[in-house]
């Protein structure tokens, strides 16, 4: 467990230390992302070989400490923020100079990832609404670096932010009045299906969605995401949603009282269905590119959602699997889309998506990275996204549920053509937008990877696979 | 009987308060019947058995949130005339909710489980304090202690993003007779609240508001020049209650026996929260005096 | 016993306008108002709960106390923040 | 020897990948350097698989397998079928890559284009090798990826429309094939690819499902193959450069469809359970009606590339339609034009080509006379229209030939009907042309001459792939009975895939 402690403890010590060093930022910052990549990895070995660790915090009774978890699906989140962490460091560290990212990007970002690092660990609920409030802070912060016109966007991200904690805090103090205990593991199996219970976890989950931004809680997403420096954005869509709908899944999988997980189910599934189908159209409709992947997370993360109401429905584990599948390929994928859109602004100085006209010709790269990450968001062979979704796929046939797979038919279909409304345009050869200056070769590298990395998902999918089954067992 | 009925008055006073703040049509009365509202809500939980948490709401939650908002009205547009659209359906809506929430609270049971209060009561001897808020806070929680530092230095870093360059504080005039006479008084009332807070009521956030209330009185009267972002040494200041913090716990991770995060061995542990809670009142401290006063800008000249 | 009913109902009262004046607040500054409200309803909620044992000759709920304060903080760092956008907000709109 | 065998398969994919991926890095001007790189990757992989060939002859299995999803490595399998795709479009790969050389002589961005070119080739290959259906699913999207780009790769509006309609119906049968190949990954894995098919033992069981799967196999295959109300991209995709319409339509995009409709109903499902589900009829009507309706479009279409490709869209539904008559012989005819068309097809495509690229001729009114001035490309045409009429002895003849007899087999007369219309429709718009081209006195001076080369008619880039395979088409036709014909060689394929019980 000390390898999970230093993968809080050290990006919050290096970013202590940036704030009082700020020279010291940018190596603290790639040293920190390092160190944090290699103990995630070792932290993944050891829960696969020894199964799943914990510790209470102070060394105090479980009912009085908070408990701290690394099971098989926490190591890989760990994992993946802490890599996730690294590469967008490096995007950062070769623009930084030229998008004049503030000085504060080092610290905000280190302690977005203690943040993140603290809540995949954290059992307690209490502890995990203090983890979603700093994540909220910093997420906020990192939108303000933008500077004036990322203002209102940010704080009208921090109000709804604020709103949504608040409903989670008093779905539980509701639990805590009821049960007296914070602890997850301490109180599963002792809801009982009553009507405070309900109120509880309607509340909780309210408070959730509207953090994950799960349609239709989802209108502060597109706003603030896309008024964010690219790297913040990259960071943002990849892990930020991702930590509320992890706590989601964690609550309905471990608290729920057994009565409650169909009409649950029913809910999350209309949702899923919003999300993929409506906001997939939102994100074929917007003007603005970056607003365009901002609605391409907000549909994304409707499989997120189908994953966890067929959860909920059917005890199939091959749902668990398809879920944290989708979780880890839109999170590579989307940090490459913003990223390399992000390069393309910068460098052909356009925000809007018919100005990339041409973009494959001035720069290839960048467009390249996108086309492949789109490739991933659609669920083309052989990635991460396909990965997911043939898992999907398969329960799918298993369950018979043939509306949906028909819904999933569609929903491919429109995030293939949100994706390819830009990467055709980029072909186009008349009047190509002009570089503001000349594209620089680095940094669409480093865009390029992540892409990269979600398409090898797939090549991994028999140990990802075995990791997510051992969490079953 | 008697105290029901003070309840009851309260109750409505409080409702009252609130109601108004968010419907009345002026900004700047719903600021100050919000700082009314805060100050009977200490009122309230210090009959629900918290002094604590009276003397943090009345120092945090109406003195300094208020005085947060006065700022911010200064730099509101001059229509300040504005009405809370009151459409019925919204408000049907809301109070239905709301109508099934209450439903739902009055469910709660009213004997809780005593498992885990009993169990503070047990530990409470090995925690170092004698209060068992004090022993919650730094020692069974301290965690959660650790990452609410964590989100104030956030505000303050993100309070710093949004920095604007006017600073609107001129129309403060305490004279500095006043002040320099304040702040001794002050800074040994927040020794007092902080040593105390091991054993009764009173602790590192309560004396740190206070120590802030003074530090801004002073930085307002244009004393303390050097209490700036910019200066190493106050920053230092700001995150010395997280680095002693984190720096304590790995001390304590590498010398303790049994190797646990945040485990103060039970000899030591009063001089170690001690410690912590100093530093951590240092830290509130200079915290919020700079999310009050800002970044000193060379406009402030004409003040 | 009664005055634990007074204190829920409050709460849950503060908790309605609180999210009212969030969703239909007419100014940003009002609505920051609004969610510290409701905020306040919350940790009412918790304190009274906190009470319950009082009625019955024990000591109050310190984790409870403990978790509000932490909440007090955690909520008043927020508002600081979010004051802090507003004034830039606002200052551009001015400028 | 031996111990390079398994590694084969993922080397003949690599031989022409890495040249590719070398190339997209490459810059604008480094022309000698891309051009050896292309040169050298086609003949290593052509040496490859010529050991392969050798292999497989000799009865050897040459397999590799890479760990992939549950239940599905990644499999490369040389047999007998796969071999056959292999080994046409390596050649034709060949002609294709010396014929783009000398079409895009001069024009920007050719580093980005040879680049998807080489992509493309990996794809189809990888396509043929495919040893599961999960394999061949990977690669048949990959091809998709692959040829967008040189789809849309002029950069004018009319491509980026093409363009963008092409992956609209090529993704669309890209997911329902994926549909498809999870609904039978569901019911029993994917195991490799057997003569014969593996699903018999669940005919019983999951009869409907089943029928779902081949309906959304095939759905998802025909829009590569252009049958009936999927094949609306391809007329359109003719806004290609000559090379990427050439590719498409003889080798990579609906030879794709065909070869997966053919493993589909040989090694997956297996004739015994076709014929035991029912859904052989439907796929031979619906192949019939495209062989005339592509016939009967053709002989509207006044621009040459146009009339080929709704040529192209009648001739790759024989293939179907071969396969779905489940007999011995007619398996034969539709493996033989699998490769016959192609080169045909080919053939006719490079000589559309060099009459654009010579002398500007884009509609058929424009060809009069051109027999005089460009008379070799003129022989390659006619030999190519000939052979797709069917006219002994070219190789059209022969597919068409054992298509006629394998509806004898089944005792489906009609078909025979079927093929005698086509035929004749298919004259009915090549025929007019020939005439034109020898027949007839140019009127109106050339619409846009160039002078490409000193003693030839055009450069000699374009001209002699055309030559190549016109005399591919005349060989394959005389040599038809020899031992290395493809008609020998889908003999054997059928041997082996008819004689598995």
């Amino acid at each position: 467990m000390s390898l999970a402690l230093g993968l809080v403890i050290i990006p919050l010590l290096a970013a202590l230390l940036m704030l009082l060093w700020p020279r010291l930022a940018r190596g603290l910052q790639l040293a920190a992302a390092l160190l944090c990549t290699i103990l995630a990895t070792m932290l993944l070995q050891l829960v696969q070989q020894e199964g799943s660790q914990q510790l209470f915090i102070g060394g105090w009774n479980p009912l009085l400490a908070i408990r701290w978890q690394a099971d098989s699906v926490t190591a890989l989140l760990l994992l993946l923020s802490a890599v996730l962490h690294l590469l967008v460091s490096g995007y950062a560290l070769a623009v930084q100079q030229r998008d004049k990212l503030a000085a504060a990007f080092w610290p905000l970002s280190s302690l977005l990832l203690a943040s993140l690092q603290a809540l995949w660990l954290s059992r307690d609920l209490f502890n995990l609404y203090v983890c979603l409030e700093l994540l909220g802070m910093v997420a906020v912060a990192l939108v303000t670096l933008s500077g004036d016109k990322a203002m209102r966007p940010a704080l009208h991200y921090l109000l709804f932010s604020l709103f949504a904690s608040l409903c989670y805090l008093l779905g539980v103090a509701l639990l805590y009045g009821a049960y007296g205990a914070l602890d997850l593991p301490l109180l599963q199996g002792q809801l009982q299906a009553n009507s405070l219970t309900a109120a509880a976890l309607v509340l909780i989950t309210l408070g959730l969605m509207l953090k994950a931004a799960w349609w239709p809680l989802h209108l502060w997403l597109p706003a603030a995401h896309a008024a964010a420096p690219a790297p913040v954005s990259a960071l943002l869509s990849a892990l930020v949603v991702k930590g509320p709908l992890f706590i989601l899944v964690l609550v309905w999988t471990t608290l729920a009282p057994a009565a409650f997980l169909n009409v649950a189910a029913y809910a999350f599934l209309v949702c899923a269905l919003g999300a993929l189908l409506l906001a997939g159209v939102a994100a074929l409709r917007t003007p603005y590119s970056k607003t365009l992947v901002a609605y391409s997370t907000v549909a994304q993360l409707g499989y997120a959602m189908l994953a966890l109401a067929l959860m909920l429905s059917f005890n199939l584990p091959v749902f668990t699997a398809a879920l944290w599948l989708f979780v880890m390929a839109h999170a590579l994928a989307k940090a490459a889309c913003f990223l390399s859109i992000g390069e393309m602004q910068q460098t052909l100085g356009v925000k809007k998506v018919a100005q990339l006209k041409g973009a494959s010709q001035t720069m290839p790269l960048a467009m390249f990275a996108f086309a492949v990450a789109g490739g991933s968001l659609i669920g083309l062979p052989p990635s991460g996204g396909f990965l997911a979704k043939w898992v999907m796929l398969l329960g799918l046939w298993q369950a018979q549920q043939y509306f949906l797979l028909l819904v999933l038919l569609v929903a491919t279909l429109v995030s293939a053509a949100y994706i390819f409304r830009v990467v055709v345009l980029a072909f186009d050869r008349a009047e190509p937008t002009a570089p503001d200056f000349s594209p620089q070769l680095l940094p669409q590298w480093l865009a390029l990877l992540p892409a990269l990395a979600v398409w090898a998902m797939a090549f991994f999918s028999m140990p990802l696979l075995a990791i997510l089954q051992q969490e079953l067992s | 009987m008697g105290l029901l009925l003070f309840d009851l008055v309260l109750a409505t006073v409080v409702l009252l308060l609130a109601g108004t703040a968010i419907f009345s049509r002026n900004l700047t009365h719903a600021v100050m019947l919000f700082m009314a509202f805060g100050v009977m809500m200490a009122l309230a939980w210090a009959r629900l058995a918290a002094p604590d948490l009276a003397l943090a709401e009345a120092a945090i939650g109406a003195g300094l949130t208020g005085a947060l908002c006065f700022t911010a009205l200064v730099r509101q547009p001059a229509a300040l005339d504005s009405k809370v659209a009151t459409s019925l359906l919204p408000i049907c809506f809301v109070a239905l909710i709301t109508a099934a929430l209450l439903f739902s609270v009055w469910q709660i049971p009213v004997s809780p489980n005593p498992a885990l209060s009993h169990e503070v009561s047990v530990a409470l001897p090995q925690s170092g304090v004698a209060h068992p808020v004090t022993a919650v806070l730094l020692n069974f929680r301290s965690w959660d202690t650790l990452l609410e530092l964590l989100v104030l230095l956030l505000a303050l870093l993100g309070a710093q993003q949004a920095q604007s360059s006017l600073t609107l504080y001129a129309g403060w005039s305490l004279s500095l007779s006043w002040s320099r006479l304040l702040s001794p008084l002050i800074i040994l009332l927040t020794g007092y609240l902080l040593w105390r807070g091991a054993a009764a009521p009173g602790g590192a956030f309560q004396a740190g508001a206070l120590l802030a209330s003074g530090l801004v009185v002073l930085r307002l009267n244009q004393q303390l020049t050097w209490l700036s972002w910019q200066n190493p040494w106050v920053r230092l200041a700001a995150l010395s209650g997280l680095l002693v913090f984190v720096l304590t716990g790995l001390f304590s991770l590498l010398w303790s026996s049994s190797r646990l995060w945040l485990e103060w061995p039970t000899a030591y542990a009063g001089a170690v929260i001690l410690g912590i809670e100093s530093f951590a009142t240092l830290a509130i401290a200079v915290t919020l005096t700079l999310l009050v006063v800002g970044e000193p800008t060379e406009e402030r000249a004409d003040a | 016993m009664l005055s634990l009913y007074v204190y829920f109902t409050l709460a849950t009262l503060l908790i309605g306008f609180g999210a009212y004046g969030v969703w239909r607040g007419p100014e940003l500054l009002r609505r920051i108002l609004a969610l510290n409200i409701m905020g306040a309803g919350i940790f009412l909620l918790m304190v009274t709960l906190a009470y319950r044992p009082v009625l019955q000759g024990e000591p109050a709920d310190s984790v409870l106390h403990a978790l509000v304060l932490t909440g007090l903080v955690v909520a008043v760092s927020a508002t600081a923040f979010a004051l802090a956008l507003l004034g830039r907000i606002l200052q551009k709109g001015k400028a | 020897m031996t111990a390079l065998l398994p590694y084969l398969p993922i080397l003949i994919i690599l031989s022409s990948l890495l040249p590719g991926l070398i190339i997209f890095s490459l810059k604008e001007t480094q022309i000698k350097l891309r051009t050896w790189l292309n040169m050298l990757g086609v003949t290593v992989k052509l040496i490859f698989v010529w050991l392969m060939w050798r292999a497989v002859k000799a009865g050897q299995e040459v397999t590799f397998s890479l760990p992939f999803l549950p239940g599905a490595d990644l499999v490369l399998h040389g047999d007998a079928l796969s071999l056959l795709f292999v080994i046409l479009s390596s050649i034709l790969w060949l002609a294709t890559t010396i014929y783009a050389i000398g079409y895009l002589e001069g024009s920007p961005l050719r580093s980005r284009f040879f680049g998807y070119f080489s992509l493309c080739v990996s794809a189809t290959v990888g396509l043929a090798l495919s040893g599961n259906l999960v394999t061949f699913l990977l690669f048949y999207e990959l091809l998709t990826l692959a040829t967008f780009p040189l789809v849309v790769h002029r950069g004018t509006a009319q491509s980026l429309a093409a363009a963008k309609r092409y992956l609209g119906y090529t993704l669309g049968g890209g997911v329902l094939l994926m549909f498809g190949v999870a609904l039978l990954h569901m019911l029993t894995q994917s195991p490799d690819f057997t003569p014969g098919g593996y699903l018999l033992p669940l005919v019983a069981s999951d009869r409907a499902l089943l029928q779902l799967a081949f309906v959304l196999l095939i759905a998802g295959l025909g829009v590569k193959a252009a049958l009936l109300p999927l094949h609306g991209w391809l007329p359109q995709a003719m806004v290609a450069p000559a090379p990427v319409s050439a590719l498409l339509h003889a080798v990579a995009v609906v030879k794709a469809g065909a070869f997966g409709i053919i493993r589909v109903v040989y090694d997956v499902f297996g004739v015994q359970s076709i014929q035991q589900l029912n859904v052989a009829t439907p796929l031979m009507l619906l192949a019939a009606l495209t062989i005339l309706y592509g016939s009967w479009r053709a002989l509207a279409q006044q621009d040459i590339k146009k009339r080929l490709a709704y040529s192209t869209i009648s001739q790759v539904s024989y293939v179907t339609l071969g396969v779905a008559m489940l007999g011995p012989l007619a398996a034969v005819g539709a493996l033989v034009h699998l490769v016959h068309q192609g080169v045909m097809k080919i053939t006719l495509f490079f000589c559309a080509g060099n009459y654009a690229e010579t002398l500007g001729i884009h509609d058929i009114r424009e060809l009069n006379g051109v027999g005089k001035r460009m008379p070799l490309t003129s022989l390659a045409f006619t030999v190519g229209a000939l052979g797709m009429i069917g006219i002994p002895p070219t190789a059209g003849f022969i597919s068409k030939w054992y298509l006629g007899l394998g509806a004898a087999e089944v005792d489906q007369g009609w078909l025979i009907g079927v093929f005698v219309l086509s035929g004749l429709l298919n004259a009915a718009y090549f025929l007019p042309v020939v005439y034109r081209i020898w027949f007839t006195q140019q009127r109106l001076p050339w619409p846009h001459p160039q002078q490409l080369s000193k003693k030839l008619e055009t450069h000699w880039m374009l001209l002699s792939p055309p030559l190549f395979t016109m005399l591919l088409v005349l060989l394959m036709g005389l040599f038809a009975s020899t031992d290395i014909s493809p008609l020998s060689w889908s003999e054997l394929i059928v041997e082996r895939e008819f004689s598995y019980d």
